[in-house]
């Protein structure tokens, strides 16, 4: 059955609307709790990885550690999409699952005046700041999601659904996706959980391979990984056979192909489309 | 799209079930005929073929290699009719001659003893005991043989997928039951048990050519139409071996390539 | 009329003593030669420093830095490259290749010293020898005497022709032009061809003449083997090739076609050398075969795969240098024997390909893996160098064939090239002595580090210094005592006056024995004014009695004392009784046919 | 036999059905190859088949259209859609019109067996996929 992703303005409110859907239709909450187990597992600070989520990036960050924060966030997130009837929530997951059928994503959204508002509640401060606090948070969101994927995720085009709590009641919104989810057309099939196995893997090799090349890109399709990195001409050998090293090791890898780019600046157009 | 392969004691209605088997399936039935076939083949007197496969071996033991060459000659008839697929044989040692098919349902027909005696009192005419010692016999012999030609009994039921007690179940039983364990899948020929099966058919005319040829004790595989001929022979002889073979990479179609081997043990596929 | 001296006699038991001992070769040449190198100064025949002279002669040290050069060349693939062309040309019968490489040495050899045109194909040689699998005895021999016979076309081809004018001068006798002396030299190296082509079984060691040789028998069933295994293919997967079926493996392919893959593509551009059993052939690369040419033209019909018309993307890869079949045999107390191939697991371990195993006479190909192995099994392996290398390191095979390890250098090959072309232009633009443009050359290939200067010294062949070197004090000795034309006053006097062609065979005769010994620019000075006046005395032409010598004196076949035959005696395993079997026909032969064609032609 | 599964296969490139058929007869299923899709639909026309295995982009009719035909003449039938311009929205397109599964061209062998032994299971015969397996494992 499908997988649910939700993404909101407020993030209060999603967590709410994500977790009652999950409890309605009898699906596991993906949320921020994974943080932890990432934290654990790969020995980084779980404030760090939040942090790497919410976090516009500054001037000072270091751009490549929050990639690496990132990418270990996304291959986590993945792996636990891979079995079915998941609600995820909070994880950036609607920037890197695209073009998979079965995943629904939907985008929650206030009226500007109306998130002004709960922000002037729960910050306790006047509305006109707190309108300017919104109007920050939603420019400090497009500019991360820009920065981190090369994605707007304000844009509603990113998303199957968007519902405005404007005009909806959260019961409402709650019960128009747990109706969505019904629909045959978000069944998963062959294709489309190959299409998100693949990017599992992806996620896994790339990680895998990050610290020693990290402007690495990868691609999967059923168990062949294709790397893409950066050489010299004279390093190329000793570089191939390395990525197909490290990565051949890894479970469900069959085979590694290893392009190397020599042409930075095209690739890297390329590579953001 | 299966073949199987029917054994059987004398008088178990064994033969009953194995034409009604291939009535039913559309199936060519051979048990006899292959041994005909053999014959005409070959140019042997069919009695001392019925004997290879019916008399112990202390009979056949006369003959220089007789048995030997005799079953040669029989398991290439079979596997040349096997390479038909759709077939049911009936009759001793059919599950041993088509060993390394998938495709091969085998099975065991038995039914009890008294039963037997009646039924063959009954056709030949004989007294109670003489027909009892009779079969008593004849069942003797066939282990003897089997246990003497394959190092295995006859009567373990584990050779066989289906072994039917006849005297339980009626002939129109065993036959559906032998019916619906072909159709299952796993005794379907496929490329690759097809494969398996022109294999073992090569390989079995390769070694009746052989035999024919009076080169004894040799065991013959294929794969793929890549034909290895082992022998326990020293090199020396070996060597002439070699020359009796290689004639045979013309003679005998769908040979991709012929070798011989010595010293090696004979592969339990081996024919 | 010079009188017999004590000194003479001496010499020439000297003489007698080295052809007696090259003969029987209770010692070996070079070693003959050594003692000759120390005897005359000792027998106060020469002086020491003329005893050591040879070693700092002309010959010598261009023979040094001629192998030098050879050396490199062959280090950064010239040879190879050069080879190529000529087996495209000559195909791979043995007697085509011997015919084409003694056109082509005696070609070049008409033009220059014949050591030089010698020794530059001797690298040359040795490759076609190695891929063709033909015993390198059957071709140096021929193409050695061609090297000599080449100097015979042209008046420049060799010392001796080049003195002849200078020293007819004196008689005020008409000179010889450039070609005059061409039809007979061409007549001369065609003849020299044709014995080998027609008779080279019966003269050449190592060939049919004698079969009951081991090494001979061995030779030819591994050319057996070779042609049952078959050569390399390259292929190329189609796009589709793995689409909607099982993974098609390495090992499927060998075990359904008896073919080998030795090499493959993984996408995109990964070249695996002797890949594992388990390796899936892909779609769309490219991957080198080796099996028979029937196997492989099915397996690629039957599995819709390309058949490409050579090697192309792998060149570079399983190219000589790089890689290559071995013939490894199992050692006894072998720790392989009684395994099977499949239990060794020598694809995984080592990447390299067992082909096939060959025991008492029989191939194997096919299902390799279960063959228990036993001593003596030689086992065909492919891979490369540097795998063989480690798999020998391991002990548990003995190699038969030389490994070919050495690091080839082909980004050096452009130096190597410019090195040859200075050294070469040297000797024929500015004629400076071939010693010093030789060596020159050398030096550049070892400053430009075609090659260190310690490989230099390991690929100079020092049994060939030492026998040149040793056998130059036996030639001053035989001219300074006399020796020489005391012999040859006697000789010439005993003949008295005869028909002038008995007179220019008897000259010939002479010449060709001098030549033997002394050196043939030796002989030629101390034999032309002699039978000049000798031919005035007989009323026969004087310019064709000079002639006579000075080709004459090229007639050097029967003992490894001239240059290129030292040369080459070394590397083709030769003996002086090889040399004295074919040389002995082919020196009558060129006697024959030389007084035939001047008494014909002049 | 009756027995076995019923399957059509349908797809302009010969290659597929010269190799998938081989590899479905290993499970016990009974294909029907067709290249061309006027002569499919003509025999779908005719005959009940447990699954139809359609490509989706060929030249004169397409799959789609395929897909709709079975659903409505034979509403049993699962219906599998193959093709090797797998997209997002072709996916969901293909399982409104409810197609059964969706797959991306190229695929292995195995990943077709297995998508059939699934609508096999659906349609209440069980096909013993394993036992295929444990075949190929020994042989």
């Amino acid at each position: 059955m499908p997988v649910i992703i939700v993404s909101a303005d407020d993030f209060q409110q999603g967590r709410e609307i994500a977790h009652r859907v999950a409890g309605v239709l009898g699906y596991r909450f993906l949320g921020r709790d994974l943080l932890a187990r990432v934290a654990q597992e790969k020995q980084v600070s779980q404030q760090d990885l939040a942090r790497a989520l919410d976090e516009p990036p500054g001037l000072l960050s270091r751009r490549s550690r929050r990639q690496r924060l990132l990418s270990e966030i996304e291959a986590a997130c993945l792996e636990q999409l891979l079995e079915d009837n998941v609600v995820a929530y909070g994880l950036a997951a609607h920037l890197y699952v695209r073009g998979v059928s079965h995943v629904l994503k939907v985008r929650i959204i206030n009226e500007p005046e109306q998130r002004a508002n709960i922000l002037a509640q729960t910050g306790n401060i006047p509305l006109e700041r707190a309108r300017k606090l919104a109007q920050r948070q939603t420019g400090g969101e497009r500019r991360w999601s820009q920065d981190a994927y090369q994605l707007d995720q304000t844009d509603p085009s990113l998303y199957d659904m968007v519902l405005s709590l404007g005009t909806l009641e959260q019961d409402k919104a709650v019960e128009i996706i747990c109706d969505m989810v019904g629909y045959r057309k978000f069944q998963p099939m062959t294709y489309s959980r190959k299409c998100l196995r693949d990017k599992a893997l992806a996620a896994q090799v790339r990680l895998a391979l990050m610290e020693r090349f990290p402007d690495i890109r990868v691609e999967a399709n059923d168990g062949t990984v294709v790397a893409y990195i950066q050489s010299l001409k004279k390093d190329q050998r000793k570089k191939q056979e390395q990525v197909r090293q490290m990565a051949g090791e890894l479970p469900g890898v069959r085979h590694v192909e290893v392009h190397v780019i020599r042409d930075y600046f095209g690739q890297a157009a390329q590579s953001s489309r | 799209m299966a073949i199987i392969t029917i054994s059987r004691g004398s008088y178990s209605k064994g033969r009953e079930v194995a034409e009604k088997v291939g009535s039913r399936l559309g199936y060519a039935v051979v048990s006899r005929d292959v041994l005909l076939g053999a014959s005409e083949q070959f140019h042997i007197p069919e009695v001392k073929l019925v004997r290879a496969i019916h008399d112990a071996p202390s009979i056949l033991d006369r003959f220089s290699h007789g048995r030997y060459c005799y079953l040669a000659y029989i398991q290439s008839a079979l596997a040349e009719r096997a390479v038909n697929d759709n077939l049911v044989y009936h009759g001793l040692a059919g599950h041993l001659l088509l060993k390394g098919v998938p495709h091969v349902l085998k099975v065991r027909i038995i039914a009890d003893l008294e039963a037997r005696v009646a039924a063959e009192m009954k056709r030949e005419g004989l007294s109670q005991g003489q027909a009892r010692e009779l079969l008593l016999r004849d069942d003797a012999e066939r282990r003897k043989w089997t246990q003497n030609l394959y190092g295995v009994d006859p009567w373990d039921a584990s050779l066989y997928d289906l072994v039917i007690h006849i005297n339980q179940l009626t002939v129109d039983d065993a036959v559906d039951f032998i019916v619906q364990a072909a159709s299952r899948e796993c005794f379907q020929s496929t490329p690759e048990s097809q494969q398996k099966m022109e294999d073992l058919a090569l390989a079995c005319r390769v070694k009746a050519a052989l035999v024919k040829d009076d080169c004894v004790d040799v065991a013959v595989t294929s794969q793929f139409g890549n034909v290895m001929v082992y022998t326990k022979q020293g090199d020396r002889r070996s060597h002439r071996l070699e020359d009796r073979v290689k004639p045979l990479v013309k003679r005998i179609p769908g040979i991709n390539h012929l070798e011989v081997r010595t010293g090696q043990p004979f592969p339990p596929e081996a024919c | 009329m010079p009188q017999l001296t004590a000194d003479m006699i001496l010499v020439m038991v000297m003489i007698g003593i080295a052809v007696f001992l090259f003969i029987v070769e209770w010692l070996r040449v070079d070693v003959v030669a050594i003692l000759m190198m120390v005897t005359l100064p000792l027998l106060h025949l020469v002086t020491p420093a003329e005893a050591f002279s040879g070693l700092s002669s002309n010959a010598v040290v261009s023979i040094i830095a001629v192998i030098i050069i050879g050396a490199g060349l062959d280090r950064t693939g010239v040879v190879n490259r050069l080879v190529g062309p000529i087996l495209r040309v000559a195909g791979s019968s043995q007697s085509r290749i011997v015919i084409f490489i003694s056109l082509t040495v005696a070609g070049i050899s008409s033009f220059m010293q014949n050591i030089g045109a010698a020794a530059l194909f001797l690298p040359a040689v040795q490759r076609i020898s190695k891929n063709l699998k033909i015993p390198i005895s059957k071709l140096l021999m021929p193409i050695g005497f061609s090297a000599i016979l080449g100097g015979t076309v042209t008046l420049v081809g060799s010392s001796p022709l080049i003195l002849l004018n200078d020293l007819m001068a004196p008689f005020k006798l008409k000179p010889f032009g450039l070609f005059d002396v061409t039809p007979v030299g061409l007549a001369l190296v065609a003849s020299g061809i044709a014995c080998f082509v027609f008779f080279g079984r019966f003269i050449l060691p190592g060939g049919k003449g004698e079969e009951h040789s081991p090494a001979a028998e061995e030779r030819q069933e591994e050319n057996q083997v070779m042609d049952e295994l078959g050569r390399p293919w390259e292929l190329t997967t189609p796009q589709d090739f793995t689409h909607y079926r099982e993974p098609v493996t390495v090992d499927e392919l060998r075990r359904r076609y008896l073919v080998n893959v030795v090499a493959l593509v993984e996408p995109p551009d990964f070249k695996i050398l002797g890949p594992a059993p388990d390796q899936e052939i892909r779609s769309g690369v490219d991957m080198v075969v080796y099996g028979q040419e029937k196997d492989v033209r099915r397996m690629a019909q039957e599995e819709g795969i390309a058949l490409k018309e050579g090697l192309e993307v792998f060149k570079g890869e399983l190219a000589e240098h790089a890689s290559g079949t071995v013939e490894a045999v199992v050692a006894p107390r072998s720790s392989l024997v009684g395994k099977t191939l499949n239990q060794v697991d020598l694809a995984e371990r080592f990447q390299v390909t067992p082909l096939a195993v060959y025991r008492q006479g029989i191939t194997y190909r096919a299902e390799l893996g279960q063959l228990p192995l036993r001593v003596g099994d030689a086992i065909l392996l492919h891979g490369t160098w540097k795998r063989l290398e480690l798999l020998h390191g391991e002990g548990s095979l003995l190699f038969t064939t030389p490994l070919d390890a050495e690091q080839l250098r082909p980004e050096k090959a452009l130096f190597a090239g410019i090195w040859l072309a200075v050294a070469l232009i040297m000797v024929i633009v500015f004629k400076i002595q071939l010693s010093v443009c030789l060596m020159t050359g050398a030096l550049g290939m070892i400053i430009t580090r075609v090659l260190t200067i310690d490989e230099a010294y390991q690929a100079v062949d020092w049994r060939t210094v030492f026998l040149l070197g040793g056998l130059i004090p036996l030639g001053i000795a035989t001219e300074k005592t006399g020796t020489a034309a005391w012999i040859a006053h006697t000789v010439l006097n005993a003949i008295g006056t005869v028909e002038p062609i008995v007179l220019l065979a008897v000259i010939g005769l002479l010449a060709t024995v001098f030549t033997l010994v002394i050196s043939n620019v030796g002989a030629t000075v101390l034999l032309v004014p002699l039978v000049v006046n000798m031919a005035l005395a007989a009323h026969t032409d004087p310019r064709m009695a000079a002639l006579v010598v000075g080709l004459a004196t090229s007639n050097s076949f029967i003992l490894p004392t001239h240059q290129v035959n030292a040369l080459y005696m070394g590397p083709g395993r030769y003996r002086s009784v090889d040399f004295m079997k074919a040389g002995s026909v082919v020196s009558i032969v060129f006697l024959v046919v030389m007084t035939a064609m001047l008494y014909l032609f002049y | 036999m009756s027995g076995n599964l019923q399957v059509l296969l349908l797809d302009d490139e010969p290659i597929v059905g010269r190799r998938l058929k081989p590899a479905l007869a290993k499970i016990g299923c009974e294909v029907e190859v067709f290249e061309n899709p006027e002569q499919a639909l003509i025999r779908l026309g005719q005959k009940e088949f447990d699954v139809v295995v359609t490509d989706i982009r060929m030249d004169e009719i397409d799959g789609m259209q395929v897909l709709q035909f079975v659903r409505e003449r034979w509403p049993r039938t699962n219906v599998i859609m193959i093709t090797g311009y797998a997209m997002m929205s072709l996916a969901r397109e293909a399982m409104e019109k409810g197609a059964f599964d969706f797959i991306a061209k190229p695929f292995k062998p195995d990943d077709l067996r297995r998508v059939i032994a699934k609508a096999a299971r659906a349609l209440g015969s069980e096909i013993d996929f394993d036992a295929a397996e444990v075949e190929k494992a020994n042989g």
